[in-house]
């Protein structure tokens, strides 16, 4: 297909813009302007309307697919979600507006979204309050790590390290350094838990925080995380939650209760935000008492009035400052808000109840014909290895593209890394048993497939638009911008 | 309301193939010491319900019948075509393309936004968006420390306030330093930032149009901090290139932005999404995904996620950045506007919020308003009201739903007579006289 | 604003293909005497221009706190899903599904649409759509005179008089008969219908729930019908098919209806869409576009346009009906509406109607005013107010933005007094009390 | 693909109803209640929007494909007239509002709306006053027709007949027979259009109006149509427009000057509104002066006050009732007027040249290889016939079922009936120069497919979800129920 720029032709066009009865100004000094127009296409509305609607149709997306993808936990969007944030009144509002005299009233929807969910979000965690500033899970653990550094510095520590598990997605690692912290990282024991004798001799008081995702990224809760969390206090350094897999747990266990000091809770996740293709999501963040202090600003709290709900605290002289401009990602949290104001108490606990229940059914139905490294009841996702398939030549990646073949978009493969051709697969509370079953026969066609024509799966996919892509020639002669 | 499929059969089922007799059995690994002590969340309602509940609240949002607050983040019309296409299931609800074969469609899109980036700004690549504007100018900073292994980067206060502040949020963290050198007469002091430049800077941040709308040359602080081995981080609304000089003619090592302005709605503060591009020397610095163009096994062209080796997913702590999910909705939808606006549309855009804002200004001029800075402005620029600016605004607002402009105070960045006013193409003449009539009308009661 | 692309260099190499030098001369064939005298329009606007202008008259329609205006036509709640897939442009921008291979998606979902109206009225077979609830009813009347061969119809006063209305005129002009027997205490005068059916009727119409919300049983109608050789047409307000005995069930013979309640908002008037559904052997005389089921070359199932051989498009002036673009994607609408309410919401629905109608009924009771009708209603009944209607229901959107109700005189169908007010599930009890306080206070001021 | 009904799982369920607070009622009499409850699917709301999404990507449609066919005028649909007409405030308005007092000051949106589209539409075709009730072409037809009808019948003339040509639109004689007429078909002479001797022949005075569509269906204008107009204006019949072509003549002549005395305007034609897969369209009728008194009611007019604006007239005792409840399909008349709007005076003139321009491309790059049995200058469309292709046993569907493996929706075939083994191309105005040389391209591997394989083209398509499907079996089976 081609690129818009590419059909461009000379004097096409879509919008024009009217003047209307202005003057003409004086014009700006050459030296101020650009030499020569951007070289955007020259295309008429039908050509940007049929170009992205065919790009469209080169997608595969929850709507159309069943799809799996653990740790992504693509359950379904509600349309009414969309709907509610998509009002005029609400696109409309100029967030600088909260920041002005008579604020609390001016904005008393939007603040009462904002404020609401924090205080479910804090409920459902069992924190004690919530800012809603991270515009995305790793936003959050920086966000998180940046409060749990403030506070280190603010007691006269000056910690150096952030303890996370091998098992950790890779925004831990890169979110702690990114806060300036050197990384320790903890190797995952035979049981499929962080190698607990390991983390006691790291676990210096140099350690400013450990961050643990619960359920890991193997699908497993680990019953001992109370005495990580414990110990973690002992040696003086906070306890970071990724809140990723908190579709699991929704009502059963609350990170605070735990013992965590500090959580991200990805909205485009557990609560059923629609992810974009990459985003927008949102990555609000909770913590205990003591850190309330270091939230960024602006922040929407409770205001003293009772009859005026919620209003802007601009002043926190510990605040760590902010990390997005005004409350997040608005449009996203509205969704949120949503959804949990829909499923309410029941709805959330009967969500992780399913999610749990499809991921064992899947891990049960394939664990015969797909190797299981750590054989225990799961929670929300369950994690395989092609390693059986892989003595027929036979990688994750190939039953990946052969599923793409199939209809469905992959599991996510190759993570957690520790797992070698890693299929993670989490089917969400949102799908029925049949789509399970379908889906199960064919993963076990795959298997199948694998010892009878293993070529058959080394050449998926064969049915979209393109075939196996080259990503070492992407790399190599980086073609990252259209030069005609 | 309940989106789970399962009915009980099904559940007996799927349990019994589990080999346990309840869904609670399989929560057997979360110790019961550890099992919540409070959930207390107020029961489902129906989608009925938290509708009606909403319209509520949306209702509780408050109508202006004309606005003209901007500072970075603006009211454009958005054609009906961004929302039809952006809108399609197929971009909305796909995660990030890690299987290209089945999200070619995202994929392209995204190339061609970088590709529309690049032509906007004059650079050579650019990723596939940041998370806004701020955290771009802060992702920008960290870039530069990276490339030049120094540990300080010097910012005008003429930067958005706001961005500034999360650059400083960023930098405090990592114990990097910010040096920020006072805007003089709301404009960059440029002898002051070069006295501000030393071996050690990493880079020199700059925005144009400024946080004020003033339009500046950069190019000599370029070459200054050039010779002393820093770069030049250039931030812009992206709409003002349309007719500025872009970044790279200003000799601009890193251009970053906000780009809210293109195609996104203001929403009470997001989503919106950071661009940043820089010179083809930089490219295995850019922080985030970046999509690659390459050919698939019969030579077709496909685009991938390239340069992964940068992103934490692969190099964990010595990722360029930590950042995962970005902001590819409003990417699309940026792509989508400049698709539509094309060419030509977007240099007369550009012209009209020249021509708009020139209007404005001698208006205000002819009103014997006191118009603080000396040089050109693109799409904003202060006023000084002979009354603190904080009460006219709310005085307007009450009375004729006109939200004036921004008091500068309330966000530092001037006096508390100071309003900054902004205009895009949705003000006609009428607007601008309707604005002018209400401020003069609040000054004759001073 | 124009949707054009042909650049001027294009223009000209086409024209050369057409061998001719202008634009103009491919309209030679429009004799000079007879070219456009006046052509008095207004110039081209922009679409940020017209979004404007639409913005400033759509703000000049009328905007009600609550409104108990129905009358067959309803504000139903509809859920986001609606809009979300029946706005997919494969859906809005394909024509009439002529190519079936290319348009099994229209195919698909209109044979689901025929199989819910089947299973709503109990009938066999249901078109794909027609215009709306009235020609509906109109073509059935016409199917009945051809499948009896007579030329005259009877209908009940208490069928909906904009639907009646519609029926005389296409009869009128048709040079057939429609015989009203009129409605005795707001509902049908079952001695008067008996009277009036004789050995010419094609066929009797009725409508249950009636204009005025009453429930029927016209079981010994449709025999009495049947018995002197004419059909039994029912028409009938879908919700109610959640709950009250079908059109099957009752005997008749052809269902028809508007379907504005299946999804569909009330915009105005439209637009809609009309349902039609019959017995088997009546199939072949179904006017309009009916879906079948077949199979592919390889055996697979798949939809296309069947019995065409009724249609104008074949047929030409023996056609069943002239109908051609019929209403689509309101039928599409419907049938996702009720995928979404599904079996149980379906009844739920009917029974919340119900319900609320009960209870506003008991609290006008309660409050003394006269409820003229004697048997049981569904969602709507008629109020006797001490003041002529008219005047309350101005007097009331003035003071307190409710719109109480439709004065059954302003559509000639009840007396000066009468008021027809109607319920759904979007009121909720403080509603209806709101309502009933209202009237209370106007009837003391009488 | 399934049927939502065959998944359809006992006791699985989207939307609940919220009873409030409301008593439980007396319950209704068992005799006036259903038996069983309507057996409609019991699925998810994911269920569901799986299910519509992927029906929708079976479908061709302007947004994603070139869709040239002749006589639907599927020109691209703008998607600010869409968003214009989804206004909640629009959406939400009850027409019976209009008839209410104090009416025209509650919906003096709406009603300019109306009365002006009314205006323009007026001066567009150079009629006195227009009608926006009827909701598509062949219901403005039956309209038209039926005020035709009333006229005679007011002036004492009991006319039997309507004339119309063997090319018209299977609508023309099936509307007018639906309003009581006899037909009188007119061959079409060598020449391409109506043959004038047979005409003037069957024109006698039992004849109330002559149905014309101008162009006619062939593309191609008639020069005479003057004539035509005269002589049945002398025998006492009416003229009567078909406007399904009417973006072929915008500004360049007007049904009313030619004589024409009625008009019917398809709105999802001329005026851009999107076709819906099969409706809702609209049909505007426009009438000169004297037809007035016949228009359906009720009719918004200019308020005798001119700072009212439209009002509405319910009163005329001449008018032939009611042809739709309220003002014709509302959401599409705003389209409509948006789009008239939007275009204005020189973007109409405009687009009607750039949709004769189109079409003569083709006609002149594809005669060389299709029959053109008519070789004139053609306006919006152009008629060929696979005459040609025939003697390989190749028949126009043949070449339309290729065109869908190449991704374009065929053009009209075997319309008009006066050409055997017709296709009839309708490109529109809004394609592009480079879409319509990838047409013809592929236009012309057809033909060469037709000599050099012609079963390639008999098993065409091969690239959907189905192939060629059995009609015969359709209508002899007549499924068209779901029966489990
Ligand atoms: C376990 C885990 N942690 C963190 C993240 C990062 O979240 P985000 O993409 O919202 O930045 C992810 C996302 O996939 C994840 O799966
Ligand atoms: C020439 C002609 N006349 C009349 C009609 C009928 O129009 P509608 O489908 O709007 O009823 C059509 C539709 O295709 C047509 O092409």
């Amino acid at each position: 297909m081609n690129l818009l720029c590419e059909v461009s032709r000379s004097g096409r066009r879509v919008v024009t813009i009217s003047f209307g009865a202005f003057p003409e100004p004086a014009s700006l000094p050459a030296g101020l302007r650009r030499a020569q127009p951007a070289a955007l296409p020259e295309v008429s509305e039908l050509d940007v309307v049929r170009h992205f609607t065919q790009l469209s149709l080169r997608n595969y997306s929850v709507d159309a697919n069943f799809y799996p993808l653990g740790s992504c936990t693509m359950k379904y969007n509600p349309k009414a979600a969309d709907a509610i944030a998509s009002q005029p009144g609400l696109l409309s509002a100029h967030p600088l507006q909260a920041l002005l005299p008579g604020a609390a009233a001016a904005c008393r929807g939007p603040l009462q979204v904002i404020g609401h969910l924090q205080e479910l979000l804090a409920e459902i965690t069992g924190m004690a309050a919530v800012t809603t500033q991270p515009l995305a899970g790793a936003h959050g653990e920086l966000t998180g790590i940046m409060l749990i550094a403030a506070w280190h510095r603010a007691h006269g520590s000056k910690k150096k390290y952030v303890i996370v598990p091998d098992s950790s997605h890779g925004t831990n690692p890169a979110s702690a350094a990114m806060a300036g912290y050197g990384i320790i990282t903890i190797p995952t024991a035979a049981d499929g838990f962080m190698d607990l004798a390991r983390y006691r001799e790291k676990l210096t008081d140099e350690v400013a925080a450990v961050m643990m995702t619960s359920p890991d990224t193997l699908g497993l809760f680990n019953p001992r995380i109370r005495e990580i969390a414990d110990l973690a206090h002992a040696a003086g350094a906070l306890m970071y939650y990724d809140g990723a897999n908190l579709n699991a747990i929704l009502g059963k266990v609350r990170p605070g209760d735990v013992g965590f000091d500090v959580v991200h809770i990805n909205l485009h996740k557990t609560f059923a935000t629609p992810h974009g293709g990459g985003g927008p999501g949102a990555g609000p963040v909770g913590v205990v008492e003591k850190l309330i202090p270091y939230l960024p600003l602006p922040r929407v709290v409770r205001a003293k009035d009772v009859a005026v709900g919620f209003t802007i605290s601009t002043e926190a002289p510990e605040s760590i400052g902010a990390v997005s401009p005004f409350f997040g990602n608005f449009g996203i949290l509205v969704r949120a808000y949503a959804y949990i104001l829909m499923l309410g108490k029941e709805g959330l606990i009967d969500a992780t109840e399913k999610a749990v229940l499809n991921a064992n059914y899947i891990r049960q139905k394939l664990k015969d014909v797909y190797h299981l490294p750590y054989d225990r009841t799961c929670m929300h996702e369950c994690v395989f290895s092609a390693k059986q398939q892989l003595a027929h030549g036979v990688h994750a990646i190939d039953i990946a593209k052969y599923l793409i073949d199939r209809g469905y978009h992959p599991p996510t493969v190759y993570f957690p890394l520790i797992v070698p051709e890693a299929i993670m697969i989490e089917p969400t509370e949102t799908e029925s048993k049949e789509t399970l079953d379908a889906f199960i026969a064919v993963m076990r066609d795959a298997a199948a497939t694998a010892v009878a024509d293993p070529d058959a799966l080394h050449h998926a996919p064969t049915t979209r638009c393109v075939t196996r892509l080259d990503e070492t020639k992407a790399a190599r002669e980086l073609r990252v911008n259209h030069v005609p | 309301m309940q989106f789970t499929p399962h009915t009980p059969e099904e559940v007996r089922e799927m349990l019994q193939v589990c080999g346990v007799s309840s869904i609670e059995a399989l929560f057997a690994d979360i110790p019961a010491s550890l099992r919540t002590a409070s959930f207390n969340l107020p029961p489902g309602r129906t989608e009925q319900e938290i509708t009606g509940t909403a319209a509520a609240w949306i209702s509780h949002t408050a109508v202006h019948s004309r606005s003209f607050i901007g500072a970075g983040y603006y009211d454009h019309f958005i054609p009906a075509a961004v929302d039809a296409l952006a809108n399609r299931s197929e971009f909305v609800t796909a995660y990030t393309p890690y299987q290209p074969e089945c999200a070619q469609g995202t994929l392209q899109a995204l190339f061609e936004y970088q590709t529309a980036i690049c032509r906007l700004t004059g650079m050579d690549a650019a990723n596939a968006s940041l998370y806004d504007g701020g955290s771009a100018l802060a992702e920008a900073g960290m870039m530069a420390l990276r490339i030049t292994k120094r540990n300080k980067v010097v910012v005008t206060g003429d930067v958005n306030p706001l961005h500034r502040r999360i650059l400083e949020t960023y930098f405090r963290t990592l114990g990097s330093d910010v040096v920020t050198v006072p805007a003089k007469n709301h404009a960059p002091d440029l002898a002051a930032l070069a006295a501000a430049i030393d071996d050690k800077t990493a880079a020199v941040l700059v925005q144009n149009p400024d946080f004020y709308g003033g339009i500046h040359d950069f190019a000599p602080l370029a070459d200054l901090a050039h010779k002393t081995g820093a770069l030049l981080v250039m931030s812009c609304y992206p709409i003002a290139l349309g007719m500025l000089k872009t970044p790279a003619e200003h000799g601009a090592d890193i251009a970053v932005g906000d780009g809210q302005s293109l195609g996104n709605p203001l929403s009470f503060g997001g989503p919106y999404l950071g661009y940043i591009a820089t010179r083809r020397q930089y490219i295995r610095q850019l922080p985030g995904r970046i999509i690659g163009e390459t050919v698939d096994t019969q030579g077709r062209r496909g685009f991938v996620l390239t340069l992964q080796a940068r992103e934490q997913h692969i190099r964990r702590e010595k990722a360029t950045s930590n950042i995962c999910s970005n902001q590819s909705l409003c990417a699309l939808r940026a792509v989508i506007y400049l698709s539509l606006l094309g060419k030509q549309g977007f240099v007369e855009l550009a012209e009209r919020l020249y021509r708009t804002t020139a209007y404005a200004r001698q208006q205000f001029q002819a009103a014997g308003f006191p118009l603080p800075q000396t040089g050109p402005v693109f799409n904003e620029f202060v006023v000084t009201l002979p009354r603190p600016a904080a009460r006219v605004v709310s005085r307007l607002h009450l009375v004729s739903q006109l939200s004036v402009g921004l008091p500068l105070a309330a966000l530092s960045a001037g006096t508390e007579h100071d309003l900054l006013v902004s205009f895009t193409e949705q003000h006609d003449r009428a607007d601008i006289d309707t604005l002018i009539a209400a401020l003069a009308e609040q000054a004759a009661k001073a």
